[in-house]
């Protein structure tokens, strides 16, 4: 009998077993990256929308407080869109010729929501929780967790888009560590509050701060990863 | 030695058997055992049987896909289950198939370290029975679920959930059992294979088979440093495989035993699975040995005292059983649990009174059979005793699941099951399926164990172990023996 | 004197498996230490014969089964206790009479690994390739005959003198490997 | 409706009208809302509606069941072959968020609003309050300072929400079946009143069902005046017609009787229902219930006497209870006035109904005064004027009944009236607003084939159903949540009806119509009513009482004025009905009421209160009759009478008299739509084809003939007998109980398991058995609040409801000749603190949580159904289908927002309704946050006051809907929650308490006071 293998074989056959688990162990690597990655979660990927909208200009370039627009966003589970009216009031002074806010006039003027050039209505939702998940800005807002915190320096964003990964596992870094990101109340709306600079906490840090607040705001933690607060 | 005269007739070796009886057929050597078994893969035409059995099998393969396409297409709910009976075939068939694939891996695991010599000759396909029998019992947990697309939920993994399984679920216990079961099963089922795979090597006439069988069997040459290895290897797998045995079906069990479920919630449930399920593997056994001993000739190997020893297993067994049964019985009423009473009853006297009763017919009643000898060595008998006995395990899960489902604690929400045409296409699937993989496996790889077969000729017959004038024949290329140099089967039974 | 670089060894072909445990001891005696002898079934006290002594599959085995056990508890304990911690049915947190079965499957499963790729690995496997597969009539090594090899690489080894020491062995025939 | 977005747009754009909400609770922790200042009650898309009904997992889209064609054959290979591995790795569509333009002032984003409003049945009006989320009516609770309501709501007002998105409801006029327009029908319309004028409206007519709308009933009256020889004809399948004619035979006048049954210690009822089936069941089951709730502290209870034709949930409350047939009541009425001292001597009783009478007559003399007869609408008005003079006899007016002016519009005459002026050719044009009399008029009226000879016909209706369909005109009708209109209680009390939506259709209401055939088709409903009650209010402060009525749903001081009557000795005999054979008793369905609601898959699916059938009718019988007769159930027979005959399934029901059979009314509609049946698919069959005028209730001497076939019906509870497991299940005691109970004591239950503390709340329920009526309106509310699919009767029937709160209902007694009750239980979750569903579900998708709810996760769900294996009580449910209609745009407008839309394989249950208790939760930690800016220690206390009424007013929908408080829901750990105190009464126990599941839903036992 003849050989049938090359000697080559033998290293490439011991080589193909011992490589076996590396592989195994590259694709789930690789699988649990995709999942956690842009592609699948749509951070930082920008949306069109009707008009070029920019929170840069509005919130740093202009100071406008956040609740201007998202009116209901103590009080609701809803944050709430700006309605037309509520661009108008600005925008019925100045820019009133302005090519980019030709949407807003005419929504304005027809009396209809507002349309993209292609004549989609509306605005692209930036931020989309699955329908089994029920986040209620309210609350948050109550127990002191900043727009920031969530949302992202949106003061730095000339367009918007989302800055979380909107996983549940983010979600759970907060609601198991709150002490981690909670903030005064009264700086939830702050987009650079930072605990070290708080004049009114001298000396504070937020490792110090963050579990004093957590006691003050009657945080209960270990209610905080129940399945029922988010899913219903 | 003359052509035609290895092959002893059956009825004279069928005529008396006791445990001196020979395991295999007397005037083997190793040359013709090795030539005689690898000719079937090798050599050998495929018979017009086999292709009339792939085909029909193949159908049924077919049915299985259509059933499980539909299934996911528009959910579980076209077939039988509702609300109280929320698990039906899939269940019954999943158990019914995790204990036929039992036997395989106690044939091959116990009765090594028991030192049964008469194994060697049907441990190898019986651990493919096992392979097989578990792809099919495998397939039902996934189909079963209400969403089978997110199956991988029931495994540990970092997710982006943050979650795990529930691992006091008896039902993650089962994901951790079977698939350690189908894997250990594999390895200890390979393991087995790589001598034959080098001898099937050395003696394919074919490039392409050279290389196959070459890359499978890794180069094995059968030197002494590494058969001393692998010896203690296999020994420990067997150690391994048996308590593992035990426990799948214990787990299995308590997937039933861990509920609330009265007629469910027993303490001798793990126990008399166990033995159910070998009891059923070895009437699954029987009821393919005996039509493959006869279509390969291969009484010489399978011989009656394998059948004999088969059924005497399945016998004891089957009191085990029967004996679980009467203590289920016994505590129902003992325990004086009015829920417990009531489902035995029910399941005695309620409208699924038919399924308990032929199930005590199929699994108690007839085989107190395999109490004669006469009937033990007959062989059609006992082909016919061992499906029987088939039917009635899968009765028993049948009757374990529905009866004990169909009216628990709250008579309010008390219900029937009918199953629908999907429950069956998709068992009758899973049985294609099964001998569809059987068949390939006679024909593609050795169905009975050479290389223990040559120490069982090396045992047994130490004087015939080398025919000089046959080997002479042999030492050329393996077409030699087209002619013939033995028994030359008749064409129907190819 | 040295031996020819193309030859690997010598090959000594048998008839019967006493015979060969015979061969094999004789050539022990004679000083050999790298040989090996070849059979179609395992053959009880050979591998003594050769200067074998214990193999170390046990040990790993042992060490499987330790390390899945130990992992398989640990897993279900940090789900439970650590990682998420849920009150389920009113069962505690660390329910470890229920972790049992998974720690036991987890267990064997690791040792039966163990077992295989250990017995593979110490045994060289796979090795496609081998010298020995140059001798046409090894072929029978796998079938109904009886080898002994001496290789060219044992410090006793020479050409002729081994040869003739083999022939002493009354085998069947005496042939080279060649590499 | 294709795009429902832009239907919402500006409601009520028409009217200039709308509506600011301001909440505040009234002492009973009730949500109460009134409106103020008076602005556009407009409210746009503000969220596409799918925005909060997409279905959870949109790769699993999915067809509704159905056998395969070749034509799927390569799909499902391919899917098989896929093997689904993909789910995952849908990429979620892109979404848009549609704004206002103008944003309402009142409305705030994601917070629903509550307005006060009113829905009738029969013409009768029950208050009820409408949450809307974003102008989209999603749930209907009842109104607590309404009187036909206190806040509690039966089957049909929750069912409401479902009719107003049917998408089977009339979407277009029709003429001659071709569809048109409303403009070319005024056309019409003008061209026809325009000679009206010239004649006076000869032979103009008008048909209608009662009406109590006082705005509508003076439009008809102005139409009268205007057109002086037009006529107003009135016709009810149900109505109240011999109610009132007995009053009439008993005083000479009709009046209304309102009930007092609080007041009364022994009640006694002539085959009357009337928790179910009379316009005030809503408050007299309550009231009724009041007089019998046993607690440890209060250990008496009123004796409920019923003596009637076929088994009620009336007679299932019956302590001493007597059922013969129908015709057979009038003798035992009789016999009952002899004893209490009438006149003449009755007929011949059985020594059984001889028995019943004299123990009621017993329990009725030692109670004058705190008694009280109601005789039901089924027996003829002489029984109606027995009861009321025996009330009078036993001094009972103005104690527990009271009789007030009539509160139907007058001056309506009779149908039959209407057919005799059509055969004599003197009636040219017919309007027909609502009602359905082509379908439901007595058989022997040949209603159809008379109206063919009417010149013009128009029907206006919701549903363009048989009558619609012999009319030449038909004319949408809007639902009463999108149209303005008034209407009145069963006590006169007024209520203003708001449209809380703009019409989803060009729809009109009969107010616009009767504008249009005044003359002023531009008048708008909204006018109609706003000018009529300026008119009868008078100008000064009108807004005010405008705002204050509307935002509280009643016209204050509107109740019907007493008047003073007494009853005259009674009649003489009406002769006894004679022929042999079966008596047939007609009555409403408990689900679809007539047959109006027979399209309403909610109610069809509803399961019968005493038989538990869904989707169908049936032939009620005594089970003696089926053995005798040899039938099985569901075997078809026919019912013959008169030549006329009706073919359906017959089913068992214990208590049925012998010799007597009973059908439902409302079945078999040939126009119904998809749900109720349409000349394709009937569902059940029409017992209206028996009916005849002089016999609408009872019809004697009706042959029974079996035939061969049999039909499947889908029933819910396949055996009503409990086993010899009563104690497990229903606990029944004879009042007094208490003595023989052990004394209140904290249960130390026994288990391996560590306890896990609950520190913050506890939420648990009791079940109160003894007041649970069987009604079902907690099941239809769960239905409603939870988003909980309609399955279908071939599903039904394979056991796959989806409803997650049942009502099963046992019969006690030892056989089914002897049957008692049936006795009531609803099962919902009972959320164990030992849960056995959790510890076998292998993903976690369902588990505990700290405050003792056993949370359903459904996205977690993978389907294996063993936690439904585990649950003893069997309350969970699974989606084996995709039964989520995700398809038809208008059920994405109905569903909760607040509720995930569960889709294919997960399974499901309830909840305690946690939206609610979250948004109760949320509102609680939001005021409990705030305590620290507090700067004062009132504003603190004011804080943590709002924090504690917070979780105090969470109610489950189950809870909010009962009549009867039957079940009663909070927080354990408040020791003062009525809750905590019901938890520790010492016959408090719960279901299968040796499991050790440790429930937090317990049970009071049934009492009887026999």
């Amino acid at each position: 009998m003849s050989q049938i293998f090359h000697p080559s074989m033998n290293t490439l056959a011991k080589a193909s077993i011992f490589g076996a688990v590396f592989i195994i162990a590259a694709v789930g690597w690789v699988a649990s990256a995709v999942d956690r990655s842009p592609y699948n979660t749509d951070a930082g990927v920008v949306r069109s929308q009707p008009v070029p909208f920019s929170h840069e200009h509005h919130v740093a370039g202009l100071g406008i407080d956040c609740r201007y627009c998202h009116t209901s966003v103590e009080v609701s589970p809803f944050a709430g869109m700006p309605s037309t009216k509520t661009c108008m009031t600005c925008h019925s002074q100045i820019w009133t010729n302005a090519a980019l806010l030709a949407p807003v006039r005419e929504s304005w003027n027809s009396g209809a929501p507002i349309k993209d050039a292609t004549g989609h209505t509306g605005w692209t939702r930036v931020h989309k929780l699955p329908d089994f998940v029920y986040f209620n800005h309210s609350i948050h807002l109550a127990k002191g967790v900043g727009c920031v915190t969530c949302h992202g320096r949106v003061d730095k964003m000339p367009l918007m888009y989302q800055h979380a990964s909107l996983q549940m596992e983010w979600c759970l870094d907060c609601h198991r560590n709150p002490e981690k990101f909670v903030r005064p109340r009264d700086q939830v709306f702050s987009m650079n509050w930072d605990a070290e600079k708080d004049p009114l906490r001298l000396g504070e840090t937020q490792a110090t701060l963050g579990p004093k607040l957590v006691e003050q705001y009657q945080i209960h933690t270990s209610q905080l990863s129940n399945c029922y607060v988010c899913h219903r | 030695m003359q052509p035609g005269s290895l092959k002893t007739s059956p009825d004279a070796a069928e005529a008396t058997v006791s445990l001196g009886s020979p395991v295999i057929g007397a005037g083997l050597t190793f040359a013709s055992v090795t030539d005689k078994i690898s000719s079937i893969v090798l050599t050998r035409r495929a018979g017009r049987q086999w292709w009339i059995g792939l085909a029909i099998t193949f159908l049924l393969v077919l049915v299985l896909i259509y059933a499980v396409g539909y299934l996911l297409v528009k959910g579980i709910g076209i077939w039988g289950v509702n609300i109280p009976v929320a698990w039906g075939f899939a269940i019954i068939n999943f158990v019914w198939w995790i204990g036929i694939g039992h036997a395989g891996t106690f044939i091959s695991a116990f009765l090594l370290l028991l030192r049964q010599d008469w194994r060697t000759s049907i441990n190898r396909f019986a651990e493919a029975m096992t392979l097989f029998a578990v792809a099919c019992a495998g397939m039902f947990p996934l189909l079963h679920l209400g969403r089978p697309g997110v199956f991988y939920w029931l495994f540990p993994y970092p997710n982006t959930m943050g979650l795990w399984p529930q691992f006091r679920s008896p039902l993650v216990w089962d994901v951790f059992a079977v698939s350690t079961y189908a894997t250990v099963s594999l390895l200890f089922w390979y393991v087995g294979l790589i001598p034959d795979l080098a001898t099937l090597r050395d003696r394919s006439p074919r490039r392409s088979g050279r290389i196959i069988y070459g890359i499978l069997s890794m180069g094995w040459r059968g030197s002494a440093r590494h058969w001393h290895r692998y010896q203690t290897a296999y020994l420990l797998l067997a150690g391994l495989a048996a308590p593992l045995v035990i426990s799948v079906h214990s787990i299995v069990g308590m997937d039933f035993a861990g509920s609330v479920v009265p007629g469910w919630h027993s303490t001798i449930f793990p126990p008399y699975f166990v033995a159910g399920a070998i009891f059923s593997g070895f009437a699954m056994v029987l009821t393919l040995a005996i039509p493959l001993r006869k279509f390969y000739g291969l009484e010489d190997f399978v011989t009656i005292r394998h059948i004999d020893n088969c059924a005497k297993l399945m016998l004891v067994t089957g009191l085990i059983v029967a004996y679980g049964y009467g203590m289920e019985a016994f505590m129902s009423w003992y325990s004086g649990n009015e829920y417990e009473l009531f489902v035995t009853l029910n399941r005695a006297r309620g409208p699924y009174a038919w399924s308990f009763w032929m199930l005590m017919a199929c699994n108690v009643v007839i085989p107190q059979l395999l109490w004669f000898k006469r009937v033990r060595t007959h062989v059609p008998l006992i082909w016919v005793i061992s499906i029987i006995v088939n039917i009635g395990m899968w009765l028993e899960r049948f009757v374990i699941v529905v009866t004990s489902l169909h009216r628990d604690y709250n008579p309010g929400k008390w219900g029937m099951y009918y199953p629908t045409i999907w429950d069956w296409a998709t068992y009758v699937g899973t049985i294609g399926f099964f001998l569809f993989c059987i068949l390939l496996f006679v024909r593609f790889l050795p169905a009975i164990s050479i290389f223990e077969m040559r120490e069982l000729v090396a045992e047994t017959s130490a004087e015939g172990a080398h025919d000089l004038e046959h080997d002479r024949l042999s030492e050329g290329e393996t077409q030699v023996f087209h002619g013939g140099g033995f028994s030359q089967p008749k064409g129907d039974q190819i | 004197m040295t031996p020819e670089p193309w030859l690997y060894g010598l090959l000594a072909e048998f008839d019967g498996a006493e015979q060969l445990v015979e061969a094999a001891r004789r050539t022990r005696e004679a000083g050999y230490v790298r040989t090996d002898a070849y059979s179609p079934y395992p053959i009880h006290g050979l591998s003594e014969e050769l200067g074998f002594r214990k193999t170390l599959v046990p040990l790993l085995v042992l060490m499987g089964g330790i390390v899945g056990g130990v992992s398989g508890f640990f897993m279900q304990w940090y789900a439970n206790v650590v990682s998420y911690p849920l009150n389920v049915g009113g069962r505690p947190l660390n329910s470890w009479p229920a972790f049992i079965p998974i720690t036991f499957e987890m267990t064997v499963l690791f040792a039966a690994f163990a077992a295989v790729l250990g017995m593979l690995a110490l045994n060289g496997l796979p090795t496609p390739y081998h010298p020995l597969f140059n001798v046409p009539t090894f072929q029978l090594a796998s079938r109904n005959k009886f080898f002994l090899c001496i290789e060219a690489s044992d410090s006793k080894f020479d050409p002729d003198g081994t040869r003739r020491f083999l022939e002493s062995l009354q085998p069947r025939e005496v042939s080279e490997i060649p590499r | 409706m294709n795009q429902p977005a832009e239907k919402f747009e500006d409601p009520n754009a028409a009217d200039g009208e709308y509506i600011r909400i301001e909440r505040r609770t009234d002492d009973l922790g009730r949500p109460r809302f009134w409106r103020s200042a008076d602005e556009l009650h407009g409210t746009g898309p503000f969220l596409d509606p799918q925005e909060f009904v997409w279905p959870e997992f949109t790769a699993e889209a999915d067809q509704p069941p159905g056998e395969p064609s070749r034509r799927t054959f390569l799909k499902v290979m391919g899917a098989s072959l896929a093997l689904a591995g993909l789910y995952g790795c849908t990429r979620r569509p892109e979404e848009k968020i549609v704004p206002y333009v103008r944003q309402p002032e009142q409305l705030v984003p994601g917070v629903p609003l509550f307005f006060a409003t009113a829905l009738t049945l029969g013409g009768y009006a029950r208050g009820v309050l409408v949450e809307s989320h974003e102008g989209r009516p999603t749930k209907i609770e009842g109104n607590p300072d309404h009187p036909a309501s206190l806040g509690a709501t039966d089957v049909f007002m929750q069912a409401e929400i479902l009719s107003l998105y049917d998408p089977d409801r009339s979407q277009v006029v029709t003429h001659d079946g071709d569809i048109s327009n409303w403009d070319s029908f005024l056309a019409a319309l003008e061209a026809q009143m325009r000679q009206k004028r010239a004649t006076g409206g000869a032979g103009l007519r008008l048909l209608t069902e009662t009406i109590t709308s006082p705005t509508l009933a003076a439009q008809i009256r102005d139409l009268l005046k205007q057109f002086p020889r037009a006529r107003w004809h009135r016709y009810d399948p149900i109505g109240c017609d011999n109610a009132r004619a007995g009053a009439t035979a008993a005083f000479g006048r009709d009046v209304r009787s309102v009930y007092h049954f609080d007041r009364a210690d022994v009640i006694v009822s002539l085959d009357s229902n009337f928790l179910l089936e009379d316009p005030g069941s809503v408050r007299y089951a309550w009231e009724f219930i009041n007089g019998r709730r046993v607690r440890n502290t209060k250990r008496q209870m009123n004796r409920l006497f019923v003596v009637e034709g076929t088994p009620t949930i009336t007679g299932a409350m019956a302590d001493v209870r007597l059922t013969i047939k129908a015709s057979q009541i009038e003798l035992a009425a009789r016999a009952l006035a002899h004893a209490i001292g009438a006149a003449p001597e009755s007929g011949r009783l059985s020594a059984e109904a001889s028995k019943w009478v004299e123990e009621a007559a017993a329990a009725l003399d030692a109670h004058q005064g705190k008694a009280l007869i109601v005789a039901g609408e089924s027996q003829p008005p002489a029984v109606h004027a027995l009861a009321h003079w025996l009330n009078q006899q036993l001094t009972n007016p103005g104690k527990t009944v009271e009789y007030l002016e009539p509160v139907e519009a007058p001056g309506a005459s009779s149908l039959i009236e209407l057919l005799e002026d059509i055969d004599s050719g003197s009636v040219d044009t017919l309007l027909i607003l609502g009602g359905n009399p082509a379908y439901d008029a007595p058989a022997d009226l040949h209603f159809t084939q008379r109206l063919s000879k009417v010149p013009l016909r128009a029907h206006l209706s919701r549903y363009n159903d048989e009558t619609s369909y012999h009319c030449h005109w038909h004319l949408p009708e809007s639902h009463s949540l999108e149209s303005w209109s008034d209407a009145r209680a069963f006590d006169g009390t007024s209520t203003i009806i708001q449209p809380l939506i703009a019409p989803l259709y060009p729809s009109k209401s009969a107010h616009e119509l009767l504008a249009a055939v005044a003359g002023k088709p531009s008048l708008s409903g909204y006018e109609s009513v706003r000018n009529h009650w300026q008119a009868q209010h008078g100008s000064d402060d009108f807004e005010d009482f405008w705002q204050k009525t509307l935002s509280s749903g009643v016209v204050a001081g509107s109740a019907a004025r007493p008047v003073q009557v007494s009853a005259k000795a009674p009649l003489p005999m009406s002769e006894p009905s004679s022929g042999t054979g079966f008596e047939v008793a007609f009555r409403p369905d408990p689900c679809i009421w007539d047959g109006r609601f027979a399209n309403n898959g909610w109610l069809q699916e509803l399961p019968k209160p005493l038989t538990k059938l869904t989707w169908d009718n049936a032939v009620l019988m005594s089970p003696a009759d089926m053995k005798a007769q040899g039938l099985t159930n569901g075997q078809i027979v026919e019912l013959r009478s008169e030549g006329r005959s009706v073919t359906g399934p017959v089913w068992p029901l214990p208590g049925q008299p012998r010799g007597a059979l009973t059908v439902h009314l409302g079945y078999g509609r040939t126009r119904a739509g998809r749900v109720g049946g349409n000349q394709q698919e009937r569902r059940g069959f029409n017992a209206y084809l028996l009916r005849t005028l002089s016999n609408r209730w009872t019809l004697p001497g009706v042959q029974l003939s079996p035939q061969s076939a049999t039909q499947e019906l889908a029933c819910t509870q396949h055996t009503q007998l409990m086993h010899g497991r009563e104690h497990d299940l229903i606990r029944v005691e004879e009042i007094g109980a208490y003595d023989k109970a052990p004394k209140p004591r904290k249960k130390v239950p026994l288990t391996l398991y560590p306890e896990y503390p609950y520190k913050g709340n506890a939420w648990g329920m009791v079940i109160d058995q003894n007041a649970c009526i069987g009604c079902n309106a907690c099941v239809i509310a769960c239905v409603s609040e939870n988003n909980i699919p309609v399955v279908g009767k071939d599903e039904v029937a394979r056991g796959r409801e989806m409803h997650w709160l049942r009502v099963d209902a046992y019969y006690g007694g030892e056989d089914e000749a002897s049957a008692e009750g049936p006795y009531f239980q609803p099962v919902p979750c009972m959320h164990c603190e030992k849960a056995p569903c959790e510890v076998v579900c292998p993903v976690n998708a369902t588990v505990h949580d700290e405050e003792g709810l056993n949370n359903m996760v459904y996205n977690r769900c993978v389907g294996t159904r063993y936690c439904s294996n585990n649950c003893p009580y069997k309350v969970r449910r699974f989606n084996f289908y995709q039964y989520q209609d995700d398809k038809t745009e208008q059920f994405k407008l109905m569903r909760n927002p607040d509720v995930t839309v569960r889709s294919r394989g997960v399974m499901e249950k309830c909840t305690y309704c946690v939206q609610r208790i979250n948004a109760g939760r949320i509102e609680a930690k939001k005021n409990e946050a705030a305590m620290v800016d507090a700067k004062t220690l009132q504003e603190r206390e004011a804080l943590r006051t709002r924090a504690t009424q917070a979780i105090a007013q969470i109610q489950t929908a189950c809870q909010q809907a009962c009549p009867t408080d039957a079940i009663i829901f909070g927080n354990l750990n408040d020791p003062h929650a009525p809750v905590t105190h019901l938890r520790s009464e010492p016959t408090n126990y719960v279901l299968l308490e040796e499991l050790n599941t440790q429930p937090r839903t317990s049970y009071l036992p049934r009492f009887r006071n026999a």
